[in-house]
């Protein structure tokens, strides 16, 4: 059997109201039935190349997203549909994206590993490991520089800890006590790699040490504990007392990307992990709060499947780029 | 004859060197316990053991520099860069340390080592996934530069350049992996720096690599049936360029197409032009041209990769106009 | 007319911006309290404030990936990498990032970012310190690439950089650094993208730039004597190339020569030699040729450095072949 | 007044015998003769380009060496000649390179910054920054593939930690559980920025912990500290158990390079560190001991610097490299 360790929050997690718990549910399941219906289009041929889904993860991107304020800036990974929609991207807009569509938030030329919408604070998804973390770090000078009071949020993976440009980012982040919060989610593997064939600590927080920075292992699933912790972070970040780098606890349901099916999991974890998932967590505090009941959860649950499904109707209709779009928005001109 | 994807030619490559020389490591990202992202090296660790064949933590920098390191003690190393779109991560160790290493020493060391990489566009990965490598490092001294376009040259030019005493980078085309070809049972290791004339003509020469030279076959297919015979050229090597076999067909036909995959910019098709408006100037009858992506970048959504690539039809036309130029 | 340095050009360039526009700010490895390692930045730091003129830890992925975040939110950095030797260390998010942010975005962010960095060799630096780095970016879209190679360019292409709204990568040369010239009062901002006709003449069109220029125009001194007409451009910046002006100038003299201080392959001058090969083929009267480092590294040793890096005899031999053709 | 801490050793530190400290002494002279005469050359134009002297570190690279065996390998940085000379290079090679000179240990090809000896396991000193930690981390593969016992080294700065490929080695390093030591010689300055400037931690061996490996900070300036504290590393490199990271604490007495006067030192400091030089250090416990007197001492300097007079000669009268030289090396033909 597989035992799962939650880390223990370092903070009081008090009950979000009634309201927030509500938008983070909806969030959650949105971001659910989104990424299950990507990965239907992608094996119907309906989504080219590659596509990272998150599935397992939302309480880590909702979780923040809640804590967030108008701008507030993030950069993500290639898995940063749940970031997207948390942040408010609109379903259609990603759907059309990943469809090539003009539409799509960046007119196609992105697709799945590039979500971006910079109205809501989202500078870049990216497909280099590591490399949204220094551009993030500039987002944060920027804040800093100007006086804003706003943060700037970066999420990368377990096995982006041992890429250079994460220990270059967390350096210069603490030097120049930068408003920044580092978010990992460790999801315990990096593709098909369990996290201790390629790193040799159990708790990525311990890396903080080496910047002089605060390091924290959260849990992950649990949406609340993940916007307690996060708001400490950016409590201290808009103060003026530098980074954080929080360590999320979670796990991925599917595959790295596209056909994998996760050969590599001994058996039994990912049955673990469906027990701490965090739509079932928030769901089952609500309903013993008395804020919820089944009825009603099966009726958000299909109340987003309707508007996924819509938003694919849609965006189905949309029109492809044409010869006109090949040289566009390479160069600002003016 | 054995037919053999494309695939299949690079894992039986590499495991034919690694059963002929013990000092054969391989490593990369997840190329060991699952085979690799594009499936290239299933079976190995199995077969040569997990020291011999690791995956690295995600740390390009780290384990091409070890495998410049590693090459300088006695190994023969085989790294793997997933997608050559991450050549800039570690390009560091490739341009100032790997391609230098030898002659900052004053050749106190050989570099036997070996980067394999996947590039090139038109699967839909996007951006920064889809790129297309060579230009990055051909104008830095020191590497050889091998671009296999069929199965038969992906098994013996990878076998050539794991044998080679000198750093290669052997750059995979990865819409290619699935094309299937012959490769002969006494393909043992070939020669790298020669280009081979793949299809003979009269009227126009066109020089290309990889996907390139497969469109480049088709638009000669065509044109065939309008009387213009076309001369396909594909370079397998850019470093060294093998400027002989391309002179030679400009001499006979007069008239030069280039054909990348890659911007218009600093590129090898510059270098070709330049030798056909050198040495090969007294025998051009028409305009060097030269097919490729332009100022375009590759693009994520299908109509516009389609049109940033040259495609058949692209080539084709700039044959033809070549080739009724006098 | 005031007599500046090409070092102190660069200074009076930024300052100027910086005093012009607050959201511009600077930073680099040693700029800031120290000034620079080749003093091009003194004073900044006192005049700006520390805020504005930032030292930095020696990580060069991350300050210039720190400059592209800082400029999609509103800032208009200028990060100093202070080698171009280590483009290579922040390659990824100079050519994946930087070049593709806009791009890969559909057009939602400008990003006005200038780096600065300092190329060449001929300063005995080795092989790590002295390279020109210009042809390892120029096959990515994306970016404007600038070679200044006097005072006057120097002070304007900077300025010229830190005004546009899309990255910028200003090559200064090191070796250049003392070089004095006027700068007259109303230099203003220069426009990126224009080659300029240093020198006219009518029977050769040799291009090139920075200490190739220098050199070129002591090449064409010389063979006026002998009645040789040398016209010589510099192209001041590489990326948009300015084309125009170098055909303009073929058509007048039928002679291309193109001197470039990079190993042959795979750089701009095969894209001049292409363009004669293309637009220019009719008016062309003799082979074009190119003087550079063929397959030579920068080297430590002086004589050995000497011979790599093109001369003003070999410039001059290449130009004087050229006009004798017949 | 400048106090400078002196790192208490984590081992017991037992004094060398008398032939091995006498060793030392002539090797730590010899370096700092050398170095000495470079600058002077440098200065009246007779080597070109620039040099970073290590006048005032010598103790670290010679306790390093003092605990190499054959087979064992070095990489090292710019600031390299310590090293060479540590190991055994000549200090003719030395000066021929600089110079420019066929002769030269790197046929010329090399200079300064590139001091090269295979056949001293000197695999080469390199002139970016932290290039050599993932070369030397290659070289470990090999002695541990090969199982030949052999160890692997590379010398680095305190500003060296800041860039990936820091984090990067060592953390491969320890994945694959290498025989690399890692030698940070930690001079307080990285050019003209003090420490603290760059870097938020003041004993850079906590960033062990990120790569579960030990870290030591090291007395450098105690060639004998050095020595003890390097061997036990090495032992457990040779023993299989993988890398360790030593900070040495030393101090250079003259600029980052060049003509480089070192304005940003506070007052005092670099005459406090003096005080510790490690000459001075070895010379009094020695003298303390019987095993030397001031005359003594001062042949000694003498010889070296006979020895390193007559090196200049020597090397003023090789020959340059020619035209043949250009392309050889770039490739092995064969
Ligand atoms: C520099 C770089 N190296 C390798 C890859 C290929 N790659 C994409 S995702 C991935 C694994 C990342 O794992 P982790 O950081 O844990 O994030 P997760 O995918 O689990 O969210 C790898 C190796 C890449 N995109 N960029
Ligand atoms: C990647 C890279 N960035 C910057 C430089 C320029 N540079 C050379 S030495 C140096 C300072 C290094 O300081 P440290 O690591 O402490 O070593 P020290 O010189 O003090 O021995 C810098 C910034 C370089 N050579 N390589
Ligand atoms: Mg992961
Ligand atoms: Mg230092």
């Amino acid at each position: 059997m597989v035992v799962i360790n939650i880390p223990q929050p370092t903070v009081s997690v008090t009950p979000l109201d009634v309201d927030t718990r509500m938008t983070a549910l909806r969030k959650m399941l949105e971001i659910r039935l989104t990424e299950e219906k990507i990965q239907e289009m992608f094996l119907a041929n309906l989504i080219r190349g590659t596509t990272h889904l998150c599935i397992g993860q939302e309480g880590v991107s909702t979780g923040v997203a809640s804590a967030l304020r108008k701008g507030d800036t993030v950069t993500c990974t290639y898995r940063g549909h749940g970031h997207a929609l948390a942040l408010g991207m609109s379903v259609k807009a990603m759907i059309a994206e990943m469809m090539g569509k003009t539409s799509g938030c960046c007119k196609g030329k992105g697709g799945s590993m590039h979500m971006t919408d910079a109205s809501i604070g989202l500078l870049g998804a990216n497909a280099i490991v590591g490399a949204q973390l220094p551009i993030a770090v500039g987002a944060a000078l920027t804040a800093s520089m100007k006086n804003t009071g706003a943060i700037s949020v970066t999420f990368f993976g377990d096995a982006a800890t041992n890429i250079g440009a994460f220990h270059e980012s967390l350096n210069l982040a603490s030097v120049w006590k930068l408003p920044v919060i580092f978010v990992c989610e460790n999801n315990r593997y990096g593709e098909y790699s369990p996290q201790h064939w390629t790193t040799p600590v159990e708790n990525l927080s311990v890396r903080a040490a080496s910047y002089n920075i605060p390091g924290v292992t959260v849990d992950g699933q649990d949406v609340e504990t993940v916007h307690a912790e996060f708001k400490v972070a950016a409590e201290r970040a808009r103060a003026g007392e530098g980074p954080t780098f929080l360590e999320m606890k979670t796990y991925r349901y599917l595959g790295h990307s596209r056909t994998d099916t996760g050969p590599y999991r001994p058996p039994g974890e990912l049955d673990a992990w469906k027990e701490r998932d965090p739509i079932l967590l928030l769901k089952v505090k609500m309903i013993a709060d008395g804020q919820l009941d089944e009825v009603e959860f099966g009726e958000l649950r299909d109340a987003a499947e309707r508007h996924v499904a819509e938003a694919v109707e849609w965006a189905k209709q949309e029109p492809y780029p044409t010869e006109a779009d090949l040289l566009t928005d390479i160069f600002y001109e003016g | 004859m054995p037919v053999l994807t494309y695939r299949e030619a690079v894992r039986n490559a590499l495991a034919d060197e690694m059963r002929a020389d013990e000092n054969v490591v391989f490593f990369g990202e997840d190329v060991a316990a699952a085979g690799g992202v594009f499936k290239t090296t299933p079976g190995l660790q199995e077969e040569f053991g997990s020291k011999r064949v690791r995956d690295t933590p995600i740390s390009e920098e780290a384990f091409i520099g070890a495998a410049l390191g590693a090459a300088i003690t006695g190994l023969r190393p085989v790294a793997e860069l997933m997608f050559a779109d991450f050549i800039p991560v570690a390009m560091d160790q490739i341009v100032n340390q790997i391609a230098k290493y030898r002659y900052m020493s004053g050749g106190q060391f050989m570099v036997p080592l070996t980067i394999r990489s996947a590039q090139g566009g038109g699967v839909g990965f996007g951006t920064q996934h889809s790129q297309t490598a060579e230009n990055w490092l051909l104008n830095t001294p020191g590497l050889k530069i091998v671009l296999p376009g069929t199965p038969v040259d992906a098994y013996g030019l990878l076998r050539g350049a794991i044998r080679e005493n000198n750093p290669v980078i052997v750059l995979e085309h990865k819409g290619l992996y699935n094309l299937k070809g012959e490769v002969p049972d006494d393909t043992g290791v070939l020669e790298l720096g020669k280009a081979k004339v793949v299809r003979a003509g009269r009227h126009v020469t066109v020089v290309g690599a990889q996907l390139m030279v497969h469109r480049a076959l088709e638009a000669a297919e065509t044109l065939a049936k309008d009387g213009i015979e076309v001369e396909v050229i594909d370079l397998r090597t850019l470093a060294p360029l093998d400027t002989a076999t391309v002179l030679e067909s400009i001499k006979k036909t007069g008239r030069l197409v280039v054909v990348e995959e890659a911007p218009h910019t600093s590129s090898w098709g510059g270098d070709l032009a330049s030798l056909a408006a050198d040495e090969g100037i007294y025998y051009l009858d028409a305009p060097v041209k030269r097919v490729n992506m332009g100022r375009a970048m590759f693009a994520y959504s299908e109509p516009l990769e389609t049109l940033a690539i040259p495609s058949v039809e692209r080539i084709t036309a700039a044959i033809r106009e070549t080739a009724y130029t006098q």
